[in-house]
């Protein structure tokens, strides 16, 4: 649970949030999902985070690519546009979307096979750009639409239903991000809802490239034993680096902390993350150490979770080009068009 | 001289061998630039290699009273500045033609031709004689060349001297430097031969309200005049230079004086899928868009073409295409992705195509393009060529109507959403296979979801075959509505009653236009269509079934235009000939001519 | 029971409706097996959705007595088990069918007609009661209908007995519980309702010699005796079980039993343009190589098939064609990526096609292809479709000559290099435009350049027109060549003289057999071809010239054959009509007949 | 220059290594690129590389991508099979070609563009494989043959020739590769003969994916002034975190070194290479300190080049796919096809 004071219950049933909306306002179709798919808690979780950060739906453009957790934007904020693209590309649609119109919050679900095989490119470089977008990687080992080939994310060791053994070592999408200069990046589990709502939050309203790398087991292709992907293994082996909680702007901080006990992390729009029992041994602003301490606990089989990294300084890719604060996409007709007459004066050097 | 010699005033061409990144392209351009500020309509041509530094180029100027704009297929009067291909470039002087080289060096005897006239000019040694600084040397060499066709082609002191000082604005003191070069060959050439050559330029004022800019530029200009926001791209050789043109003006004229916040975003894409997606996203979130590309970019961007045909998204592309297959001769021209463009990615997809076939068509189809990608919802690709895209063309001033607007195509915006009741994407209100679409973020009642995945007409997920039929056979409806919107052939009818066609596209379209009048000369009357887009016209099929008999030119040799009016019109296929040019080079008009003559002689025998 | 209901023995088709995930897949195969172990000829077809579980999904089976392999258009007997799709399944019952459901719940009245059968069975009811653990109940309900069908339609209980022992084989304890649900089954149809009905199953001898099995595991099989040691892909439905296919038969065939060593290497690529690129490196390093993918995959290697095309390397590509455009429908089945795949990449490239139209094929033309592809130094697209590819087919038994050797094509060994003064790898020496090839580190001789770019005989690079129109004219004469090599078209005539054709491909075949058997019944006589490769041979022009009309059967929205055909022969496209079925269901006799008679119709109108 | 036992010159003028063939027969065409490009001077190193392993050219495989750096394999090892592959899809050329024939030595030569950009994906891969070869990245800052637009490797506040200054950070080859699980990484510098010519041996002799970075300025596009990819700026910041000598197996190592002084890394084939005056702070096994080591000098603007990381106990391709050690490209036709009986066995589940 979080410390922020909750939206007072109005009389007659549902929570409302700032804009008088339920939480039933944020859902989507019904999901088409094995039952107990980890990406289903994933799309409630969204839910419960777009709500209560009070965002009108259809001013946020969910994003995704092909495969199970590419189709999970169907099961939330229908009253959002979606973009189901092609496979793994993805993040040049979003670097497009994002280009077009700056106002909108672009939020991006993708898989592991998605991102990390065929997408990598494209994920590496919005990366770069440092794309101001939440890009959320459900991430289970396996291609699940394809009935559970192994991804580039599978442990070595990690086994398939059909008991094959991977060999490869896996590509972590959070010490990638962190290598590529990511300016947030995220790790969580799709069975700690407690976590990943402020999370997603955070990562929203972060301005910049968002990652939030999230666990999210596959029952049906990667759930068995011997898989380092499943619920089991998962719950087993994830290490919560810290508690977080997600307070918006004006809110001040309800509960009073201990020095050092809590570390608070402004955001742009002045919402701040509360980092809480943070190892003392962990700093968040420091990409060197905070890859170190991710592996270190690698090598003790340990998934460290929560905020790993941030940096709330590098400006997006509007930043990097300049462009101006209007959304491009509407700037009217006539700011754009030069007219006849510059048309004659530029042919100068042409004749 | 012979009366022969004198009708060569005002028509010839000059082809300069040289080396590539010795600095002879602004050599060139001030030659070219010059016979076009005496009046006299001119065009030239790069042969360049696929280097950036030491290898052989050619430039290729058409000096062309009648403007004739395309190649001729002679070279009367060749400059031989580089020792590796001079055999070669000697060999290629056509018969009463000039060759100019440096005689600084000895010739070899054994290199000679007693059909055309050799004159040498020992430039290295003047230049070196002239000037100290190594870098200059080199360089003046290539002015001083200039001032020897100067001298033997009678061209204009001053209007050289205007040009080089507008060229050198910036750094004035290049000034005199220049024009010392200019004259060491002018003096050079004055005082050894007697000038000028029966070959030679008189003024003329056949080029006012003329300017002379290559098609890649021009197109740029045309996006930012269609209000494109957002280009992305990723570098190729020979579209390259669409960006930089963009680039450039939206430097000059979409930047905030005080802020200098930009109105438009350039991205350069990691690679072409890439930039075709960013394109996708911009449109789809409501900017107008485009990437420019070449043959390999189009193999690489069809997975999404298929998507923005399918999902019904507008973006534009532009393919300067290049010889192919594969990476192919980056640096040559020709037009064979008209079938790869057309029918781009898997499935039942079709894509609308533009062929400008000059600079300011390119600029004109530009706009047109983003109106039709925006009304039609679709991709459109316009095909230019490394000739049109990359080469300095004389064409008309080009023009802005301020009248005009932008066609957005079926937008609902706020206050449409607000009063409808419900909003179905995919739904053919109108009956043209054109749905209503939405930008996203502006009302609520407009969300809808995008997916490559069947859909029905309300936008929800389906595998049903009824739901699927109805949107395929919808979407064969909105290409017929493109033929309809689509700019209509150009059709040129010969004075004299024929049933006989010629078919081209694009670049060849100059190479077509003087072969028509050469063979009408000698009692051969052919009628002219120019495609513009594709799908057809009913135009196209009408003028074809005018004739009994159609030869169809372009630059493959797969016949690709051809296969398209095979495919797409219900003209006979017997009765369509190919004249197929594919080397590389830009077509010329002799290349056409003998095609015709061929094919007439087989269909006489036959 | 009126003869008209006698006639149906061995002569109806069964669907099932059901849930997917459900473990109905076993059920069903069972189902089939069974009729095809009594000896009648029967056909299954899956129609799943494109998700993992909780779907409507069905499964038709036919049972055809005359071996027509196709879907006939009618369900004669439904099990409807999905309770969401009932009144669907209800509707699509043909007069005169039954309806099967489970009558655990009461239906609602208002869903019933009065022109067929409805049977109800407590099938959730008496496994609930019958079977403790939750899962079973679930999967024995399954097991349950097939009791029932068993009794309904005259099954033989012991070949059922036999196959659910072979099934359970590994696990025999589960064989009891199986049994016993169909028991419940049967017993309770028998209890209720007089068996058999009208439409039952009779033993035949039909099916000996023949086997069931789909036709990605048959190309599978076909890689492993081709000799093919590297498989490269990216995992896509449907054509994935063709890597399945080829590695289980690898793990059981190609590894040695003491080191574990495997004679093969399967790579799992980051995406396709990787797999088609692992392909090309291994094919050019000597190897036998191929990659299975369907249509958003064949968009993603277009641009490395034109580099294979123009570097002239081997490839095997297994295109598993499903729904386009773009994602399309994933699990529903198309051919409509014949176009796409005939001239994929930009340039003037194409390429050579083989059309498998069963599983049979599936597993001699994959032998072809690596044939082929080493013979003509290119790649080899084999165009397979879900239909034929995840479907269990019946067809003949698969049979190998041992005597047969594959044909590596015009490699040089070390002992050729040795005695050969120079090797050119682009020379055509032998006139049929097929150049001489080596394999990397056999001899220092043998060592070439590959490359996209301009390149001569001698394998230098090259910018030379000439030396560029050599090569793609070359390119052209290999092209020639491969029409006299590839297979050629399948020919039936009709027994009367006739001017009417249909040509068809693929898994159309079947369904345009049968509708020319029952036409011909109505006195309508056609001859038929079907195309089995492209480039065409000349038996497929010489077949059309023998006609002067000629329908065209496929399953694509824009007539993909046609077009091919129209570009790809001399036939007059005015005398080709098309039949077109583009639902994303395999096409049935009916809609062929329905076609053809519509057409006929307006021809005689004309 | 190396410590091993330079080949004795025979009479009659050149030097010929143990196969008793001299350097010019590992040269190759005239190269086309610009005079003074570092290209070059990379084609000259891998020359003398080859030449010194007395490798048989025609037992190399030359691959590349597109670009200036992709066309050098011609001007090097005309006696070696060459492929010329699509823009930034050698990688996956390279596995195939590996799959097919283990025997053969891949010398892969990339560029910035090539592998940063559009090749980043298959890059990437090639590294998770542990693809045995050796892959050079001719790493300039620019794409040079398309006239220099910055690449992904421009640091960022380099400036462009025609004025514009780079913003987007950098993708950095070394500390990617690092991050995937490179087993062989390496940084260098075209103008540091001594120290490219050992190294790229060593990559040539490491059984895995070895990639050198190789700093090769572009004197056409990026050698200016505030450039950071310029001869000038590379020669002031390099630093050399070691020297190196490669040592070929039988030989014994003549020169003696002080303890410490040197650290010798054995290779599969018993070759050592021998790391001299390496910074005691660097431990060229452990992947994490390399990491840091990196980036720490960064910090001070500081490019580490040498051999940064090796693991020789990580299993290539062919050892996670378990292949046979004969190449599959030799296997006779008998041992592949199965046979008539086979068959008839095979098919009796599908009876
Ligand atoms: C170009 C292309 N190649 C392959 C596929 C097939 N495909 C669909 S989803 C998928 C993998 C999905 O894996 P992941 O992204 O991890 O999603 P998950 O299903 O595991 O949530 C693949 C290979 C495709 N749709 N498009
Ligand atoms: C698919 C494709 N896109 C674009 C190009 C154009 N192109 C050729 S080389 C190159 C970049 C080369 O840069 P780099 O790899 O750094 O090599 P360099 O020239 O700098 O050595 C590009 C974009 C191409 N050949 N193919
Ligand atoms: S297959 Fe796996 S990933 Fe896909 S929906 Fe089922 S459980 Fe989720
Ligand atoms: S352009 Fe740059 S990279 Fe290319 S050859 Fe010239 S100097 Fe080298
Ligand atoms: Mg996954
Ligand atoms: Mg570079």
């Amino acid at each position: 649970m979080t410390y922020i004071a909750k939206p007072k219950i109005l009389h007659g049933g549902l929570e409302r949030n700032a804009l008088g909306l339920t939480i039933r306002d944020y859902e989507g179709g019904m999901s088409t999902l094995c039952a107990g798919c980890g990406h289903d808690s994933v799309t409630a979780a969204i839910v419960q985070a777009i709500f209560e950060l009070d965002i009108p739906p259809h001013r946020v453009a969910k994003m995704s690519g092909i495969g199970c957790s590419s189709k999970t934007p169907a099961y939330f904020l229908s009253a959002s546009h979606g973009f189901n693209s092609v496979h793994g590309r993805m993040p040049s649609v979003a670097t497009g979307a994002a280009a077009a119109n700056c106002g909108l919050y672009l939020l991006g679900v993708s898989g592991d096979g998605d991102s990390l095989s065929i997408g990598i490119g494209q994920f590496a470089h919005a990366v770069r750009r440092n794309l101001d977008m939440c890009y959320i990687i459900e991430n289970n080992g396996v291609y699940g639409l394809t009935k559970g080939q192994f991804s580039a994310s599978a442990d070595v060791g990690s086994k398939a239903k059909k008991g094959e053994v991977n060999q490869q070592p896996p590509i972590d999408a959070v010490q990638l991000a962190m290598t590529l200069g990511g300016t947030f990046v995220a790790r969580s589990f799709s069975g700690d809802k407690d976590q990943l709502v402020p999370l997603i939050k955070a990562a929203i309203k972060h301005e910049g490239f968002a990652l939030v790398d999230v666990l999210s087991p596959c029952v049906t292709f990667n759930d068995h034993e011997d898989s380092t992907k499943s619920y089991a293994y998962t719950r087993q082996f994830f290490h919560r680096a810290m508690h977080l909680d997600y307070v918006p702007p004006a809110e001040e901080i309800k509960a009073a902390y201990d020095e050092g006990e809590v570390m608070p992390v402004q955001l742009h729009d002045g919402s701040r993350i509360l980092l809480r029992k943070i190892s003392e041994d962990y700093n968040v602003n420091n990409r060197g150490a905070a890859i170190d301490y991710i592996r270190a606990h690698q090598r003790k089989g340990e998934i460290v979770t929560g905020l790993l990294y941030i940096d709330e300084s590098e400006p997006d890719m509007h930043g990097l080009n300049r462009t101006t604060l209007t959304p491009l996409s509407e700037i009217p007709y006539e700011r754009l068009c030069p007219g006849s007459e510059t048309l004659s004066k530029l042919q100068k050097r042409y004749r | 001289m012979s009366a022969g010699a004198k009708s060569r005033v005002n028509d010839f061409v000059i082809r300069v061998a040289n080396v590539n990144g010795t600095g002879s392209a602004s050599a060139n351009s001030l030659l070219m630039k010059t016979i076009f500020r005496m009046g006299v309509p001119v065009t030239g041509k790069n042969f360049f290699p696929s280097n950036i530094q030491g290898l052989p180029t050619w430039y290729e100027i058409r000096v062309t009273k009648d403007a004739y704009l395309a190649r001729s297929g002679d070279v009367d009067v060749m400059v031989a500045m580089n020792a590796q291909t001079y055999e070669k470039d000697l060999n290629r002087v056509t018969p009463g033609g000039v060759l100019i080289y440096d005689s600084t060096w000895p010739r070899d005897r054994m290199l000679s031709r007693s059909d055309i006239t050799i004159l040498g000019i020992p430039l290295a040694r003047m230049c070196n004689e002239h000037f100290s600084n190594a870098r200059a040397r080199i360089l003046m060499k290539n002015m001083a060349y200039v001032g020897a066709l100067a001298a033997l082609l009678d061209l204009d002191m001053d209007v050289i001297r205007n040009l080089v000082e507008e060229t050198f604005a910036a750094k004035a003191k290049l000034v005199p430097a220049n024009m010392e070069a200019i004259e060491l060959g002018a003096n050079y050439a004055r005082e050894h031969y007697d000038c000028p050559l029966a070959m030679r330029v008189e003024k003329l004022d056949k080029t006012a309200g003329h300017i002379m800019i290559d098609g890649n530029t021009a197109a740029g200009l045309g996006c930012v005049y269609a209000g494109a926001t957002v280009g992305a791209w990723y570098p190729i050789t020979p579209s390259t230079s669409v960006m930089d043109g963009f680039k450039g003006f939206c430097e000059r004229l979409r930047v905030d004086k005080e802020t200098g916040e930009r109105d438009y975003c350039i991205i350069q894409a990691e690679d072409e899928l890439a930039a075709i997606g960013i394109v996708l996203g911009a449109t789809w979130n409501g900017a107008r868009a485009f990437t420019p590309t070449s043959g390999p970019g189009i193999s690489l961007m069809s997975e999404f073409l298929g998507f923005g045909y399918f999902a019904e998204l507008p973006a534009v592309v532009f393919d300067v295409q290049r010889v192919g297959p594969s990476t192919g001769m980056p640096t040559r021209t020709q037009q064979a992705d008209i079938l790869a463009a057309a029918y781009a990615s898997h499935g039942d997809t079709r894509h609308v195509l533009l062929f400008p076939s000059e600079p300011k068509e390119c600029f004109e189809l530009a706009v047109t393009a983003f109106d039709l990608a925006d009304r039609l919802q679709t991709p459109v690709i316009v095909l230019l060529d490394l000739d049109i895209g990359m080469n300095d063309w004389m064409c008309e001033e080009l023009t802005w109507d301020d009248a005009y607007r932008i066609d957005r195509g079926k937008v609902l915006d706020a206050k449409a959403l607000e009063s409808v009741e419900n909003f179905y994407r995919y739904l053919d209100s109108d009956g043209d296979g054109i749905p209503y679409r939405t930008y996203p973020g502006v009302h609520p009642k407009g969300a809808y979801f995008v997916r490559g995945s069947g859909h029905n007409e309300y936008g929800k997920y389906t595998e049903e075959s009824s739901e699927y039929r109805d949107l395929v056979e919808r979407l064969n409806r909105k290409f017929a509505t493109a033929a309809k919107l689509v700019p209509k052939p150009v059709i040129q009818r010969s004075k004299h009653k024929t049933d006989t066609a010629i078919v081209s596209v694009g670049s060849s379209d100059y190479a077509v236009r003087e072969a028509i009048d050469r063979l009408a000369a000698t009692g051969v009357h052919l009628n002219y269509m120019r495609i513009k887009a594709f799908p057809f016209s009913d135009e196209v099929a009408a003028f074809l079934h005018e004739h009994d008999r159609v030869f169809v030119a372009e630059q493959n040799r797969d016949a690709q235009l051809k296969s398209l009016l095979t495919l797409e019109t219900d003209y006979p296929k017997e009765r369509m000939q190919s004249i197929l040019h594919y080397g590389g080079l830009p077509m010329h008009s002799r290349s056409v001519i003998e095609g015709i003559e061929q094919l007439a002689a087989r269909g006489e025998a036959a």
